[in-house]
């Protein structure tokens, strides 16, 4: 297992990985989406406009587990200075803040017929579309250093500062109430729970996993291309790209 | 269930499927754009080793801050 | 003023009774001098006597505090856009983003002197040696190779005065040796040159000298 | 051989363009601050939609106008580090176009996407479908002397210590102007009023702020290089 | 001989205050910037006084956190510029209690005057006299975690291009818990309610910062000079 | 641990195999060398070879890429604070802040230093030449005044370790040769001093070489 941890053998590794995650991955979203939009049946309430919980609910959920993720990688890479973390974090960032897009307009599209609202500014929501600003925030900064070590360890510290606002997302439902009078819609999730029926739970958790999946695919390929370009000055990396300059398609 | 009333979605057919699709290019771009950077690094890589192979500089370089 | 312009028309870029300050110290005072066409002058002095001030003067870029530079017997204040139009300035700083490429640098340095030149542009990247690193952005040049792209400039917008300051910096011994070559071929083809360095000029033309700090 | 006035322009403005495009961070960060300025806002006067809608054009209209002043960092700041400016300086085209161009450069990556970006924010915070459209006229004629104005504060405080803060002292009450008259207007069409005499006004600031402000922002700029 | 912490610590302080004293420029324009955008409001909202005293309390609030936030710029710039910086990072002391200095320095030169400050803006947005007190209080507990969470952004940001955008956009998302305490307390405080949850609130969020924010503050430090 | 200590106590300041990198380029690899009390360690090399990133290296305040640097066997890194007190480092940026005056100035220099010495200031002062000045704002001093109060630390706080890069610029000759006897009083007492400079030092203890450029 420590074999891995080099960036050349990661490289290697996640190379041959990518391929057998993505076709899982694919055969979850074929499987999710067929229980999901066919099999389960709409929801008493609701009528059919619960079906956009497939995507919301995994995208906000991932949305959360990704930025957690990041900031645990930083510090791994601040603590032990380990290359591999900070790239994981690197390459995270992109996906969670796409994902956090994700859930913020499905939730806006699942909003309107439900509360009659795109928007309101309930402290999930809110805090919701202030994470897309953290991740936002990271990305810029990452970008705006031109020394890669620096750069990983300045969005180390970012991520990790900007952690606490995870339980405010998740716990913002409670929060909100105690100090606010409730606002137009309670807790999100008093909704769909306690009613929950197999046929919809079983839908939700496929999908949960085809999008975890799904990150996972993603991130090893964006790592792919920060280590090489990390890397870029160590003899493998060079032979890579002597092998791809010498490849038939290449220009001389 | 026919093929009109599953793309019905109950009457909801707007928001469902504005919501599905939106997720579908946020999925596609993800794979796009994580495709693209490692290709852009391995062109970038490409260029640097053959601008490399001119004659190299021995001069010196200023410490900006 | 046709009398005075008579008599002024031989000389073509003068210095008169220049004095620069910066902050609230002045740098030099009285200075004058001219340049004719074929002239090489170098300019030195230690560090922080007023070299780059006085090319910038000269330029046009820094107003001084007495006296006047001018142009065929007119003050340069006056001239503006047909001064500029005879004149390629390569300073300290290079004029490069580091994250366009070499070629696109080049290509916007040359399109803002005024020179519309696209393909030019290509051979002038070769004889600098940067053909090779032409579309790589340049803030992966070495220090070196942003000097040469920043003196690219001088070859492709084909101008009489050339004022350069300082270009032997961070240019290695062949490149700087090419470079005295040109100097020479642009001086001895009737072009001026104004000039400074901290290394010795090897050219085989005659060097006029001024000294700034006395 | 020699370029003429249109060529260089448009070469300036394509370069400009382009490095936008290789730097999309310097781009997304003041759009990023106008989003989270405005958004802020609920968050401080809560969330009832009537107070929101009621509020929404001034917030919005100040929130864009900060916007603007904070991208105003880009518009020179590179060139005057690199050198490129001295280059433009020295051109044999007279600078005072130059700058215009820059500026036009300048607001096509700052406040037209602010204008993209504004009926977003506006659904946000419960304005009306007219008044919408309304908010997006105003600041299509309204950010643009915002760039122009601004263009003079980013001239003068180039290289000055502390330059920023100092910018939006210099900045910040000569924009107040377009901000009455544009949230004026957004008010006035919430409210089903006319807005075609808003229109003219912010028309007319944008005439005037094009005629004079590229001269001031060249001279600010010579001084700056002096 | 050996100077002990809190010899060094008392120095650092007093060096700061006098730098502000001798640069009076500098503490003034967040202030100045303060007082702007608070009176930008009544221009774009329109001047109803009940209009504005139900916006008051979000208006002051979003003015204060932009104030405090540009304010940032002068908190570690010039000492990074001048090397100063270095030298407290070789200091013989931990450098997490001598950046709790720094900060308490610079919240003195901007959050306190802000308190100080904001009844008088109060006044002008026709806040109630019971609210105005509330305002200060919160504005007491809530500046210094500004100050404090900005400490870190300022510390990521410093040397790097485009920073001061970048800063925003990295600070504004982690200021909004404080935001919307301070200013749900004014508002609860302007209907007659009770405010001590707020208060207790806003006091745990600046024991949190207290304990917190120095460590980032102080990496984040070593990794700009590294 | 206890074995290897006994072997290293000897040896005090320890470089072993230290690999440096900024950006994505390594400056040097595989560099050791060890300094003893009493010895002058000379950096040389040619302009961004690596000088400065070494000494900050050594101080602690850059992290090198590969290897470490030891203090009595042990790595930097855990001794921190320990390590720090022993130590004095004048960098290329002076420190020095233009609207407090010169005795402001040194007295935070020297009491975030650690070091507590009110009356030592009016001495340290007056030994470079600055007792004048010291109620001067420290922007209206010119740059070789503002390079001698940086070094006046070195007087102040009274440590064995002395790393200083370049100390002799913008120095009139003057107080170059005041400077290169202080480093002669300090080496010969047993102190240490790690130092760059690309004027030639004339001093009259013996001078350990590393060029950093091969
Ligand atoms: C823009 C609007 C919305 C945003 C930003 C949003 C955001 C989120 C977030 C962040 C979570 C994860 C919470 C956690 O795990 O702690 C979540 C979960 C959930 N959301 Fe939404 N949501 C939105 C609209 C909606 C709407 C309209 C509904 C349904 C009426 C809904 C139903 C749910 C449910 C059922 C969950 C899962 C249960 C839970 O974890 O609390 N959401 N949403
Ligand atoms: N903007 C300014 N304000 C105040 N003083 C300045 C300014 N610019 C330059 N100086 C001072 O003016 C003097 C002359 O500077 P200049 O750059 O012309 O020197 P130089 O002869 O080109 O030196 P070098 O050989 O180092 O290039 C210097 O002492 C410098 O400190
Ligand atoms: N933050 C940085 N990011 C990228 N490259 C850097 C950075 N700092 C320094 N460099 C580069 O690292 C190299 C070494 O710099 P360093 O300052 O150590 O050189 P030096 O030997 O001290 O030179 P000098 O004699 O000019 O002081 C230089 O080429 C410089 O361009
Ligand atoms: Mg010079
Ligand atoms: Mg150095």
């Amino acid at each position: 297992m420590y074999k891995y941890a080099s960036p050349k053998n990661f490289y290697a590794l996640a190379g041959r990985l990518v391929p057998w995650l993505g076709t899982i991955t694919l055969l979850l979203f074929v499987f999710g989406l067929y229980l999901g939009l066919y099999v389960a049946p709409p929801d008493y309430q609701q009528g059919d406009s619960y079906r956009i919980m497939f995507i919301h609910v995994p995208a906000a959920w991932m949305s959360m587990f990704v930025y957690v993720l990041m900031a645990g990688a930083g510090l791994v890479g601040l603590v032990w200075n380990i290359k591999l973390a900070d790239m994981l974090a690197t390459a995270s960032a992109p996906i969670g803040a796409s994902l956090t897009l994700m859930a913020l307009v499905t939730g806006s599209l699942w909003g309107k017929p439900t509360w009659g609202t795109y928007w309101v500014w309930d402290a999930r929501l809110t805090s919701e579309l202030f994470l897309f600003f953290l991740y936002l925030g990271f990305i810029a900064l990452q970008a705006a250093i031109d020394d890669p070590r620096r750069s990983a360890r300045a969005g180390a510290v970012l991520a990790l500062v900007g952690v606490v606002d995870i339980p405010i997302i998740h716990f913002s439902v409670i929060w909100w109430n105690t100090l606010h009078q409730p606002a137009s819609i309670g807790s999100l999730g008093k909704i769909i729970a306690p009613t929950i029926y197999p046929t919809m739970l079983h839908p939700l958790l496929i999908m949960s996993l085809a999008f975890f999946l799904f990150f996972f695919t993603v991130v090893l390929i964006r790592m792919r291309g920060e280590i090489l370009a990390r890397e870029r000055h160590t003899g493998w990396v060079m032979q890579i790209v002597r092998s791809d300059a010498n490849a038939p398609e290449a220009r001389p | 269930m026919t093929w009109h009333t599953f793309f019905a979605m109950g009457g909801y057919a707007d928001y469902v499927w504005s919501a599905y699709g939106f997720a579908t290019v946020v999925l596609l771009w993800n794979i796009a754009s994580a495709v693209h950077r490692r290709r852009a690094v391995m062109k970038m890589l490409r260029e640097l080793a053959l601008a490399e192979q001119t004659p190299k500089e021995s001069a010196a370089q200023h410490y900006v801050h | 003023m046709t009398g005075r312009r008579a008599v002024a028309e031989e000389v073509l870029l003068e210095v008169v009774n220049l004095a620069c300050a910066r902050g609230d110290r002045t740098l030099f005072e009285n200075l004058s001098f001219s340049v004719q066409p074929g002239e090489l002058l170098y300019v030195q002095g230690a560090n922080g006597c007023g070299k780059t001030t006085l090319l910038r003067t000269v330029c046009g870029l820094t107003q001084p505090a007495e006296g006047e530079v001018r142009w065929q017997g007119t003050a340069i204040r006056q001239l503006a856009e047909e001064y500029r139009n005879l004149l390629c300035y390569v300073g300290h700083a290079n004029g490069i983003q580091g994250d366009l490429s070499a070629a696109e640098n080049l290509r916007f340095g040359t399109c803002v002197g005024g020179a519309d030149s696209h393909t030019r542009i290509a051979s002038a990247l070769q004889s600098v040696g940067l053909s090779r690193a032409a579309r790589l952005p340049a803030k992966f040049l070495s220090q070196g190779q942003k000097r040469r792209l920043a003196l690219a400039r001088l070859l492709v917008s084909a101008r009489p005065i050339w004022i350069l300051d300082e270009p032997l910096t961070a240019l290695d011994v062949d490149f700087g040796a090419t470079m005295n070559e040109r100097l020479v071929a642009h001086v001895t083809a009737g072009g001026m040159v104004i000039i400074t360095s901290h290394q010795e000029l090897a050219v085989t033309v005659p060097i006029r000298r001024i000294r700034l700090d006395s | 051989m020699s370029h003429n006035l249109l060529g260089t322009a448009r070469c300036i403005f394509q370069r400009d363009l382009l490095l936008a495009w290789r730097k999309p961070a310097d781009v997304a960060t003041p759009l990023a601050f106008f989003v989270i300025v405005t958004s802020l806002f609920p968050l401080g006067v809560g969330p009832e939609p009537q107070v929101l809608s009621r509020l929404a054009p001034g917030v919005l209209w100040v929130a864009a106008l900060l916007a603007s002043m904070l991208s105003l960092g880009r518009l020179f700041a590179a060139d005057h580090a690199d050198g490129t400016l001295e280059q433009l300086a020295l051109s044999p085209h007279p600078l005072t176009p130059l700058i215009l161009v820059k500026v036009a450069a300048h607001w096509v990556t700052s406040g037209l996407l602010l204008v993209v970006l504004s009926p977003l924010l506006a659904m946000q915070l419960n304005l009306s479908g007219h008044a919408m459209v309304t908010l997006a006229i105003t600041l299509l004629l309204g950010t643009p002397v915002l760039s122009l104005l601004g263009s003079v504060g980013a001239a003068l405080t180039l290289g000055v210590r502390g330059g920023g803060v100092l910018l939006s002292l210099l900045v910040l009450p000569l924009y107040t102007p377009i901000l009455i008259f544009g949230a004026g207007a957004v008010t006035a069409s919430a409210s089903g009023l006319d807005t075609q005499a808003y229109f003219s006004l912010l028309g007319a600031f944008l005439l005037l702020a094009l005629g004079f402000t590229p001269w001031a922002t060249a001279a600010a700029l010579r001084i700056s290089l002096d």
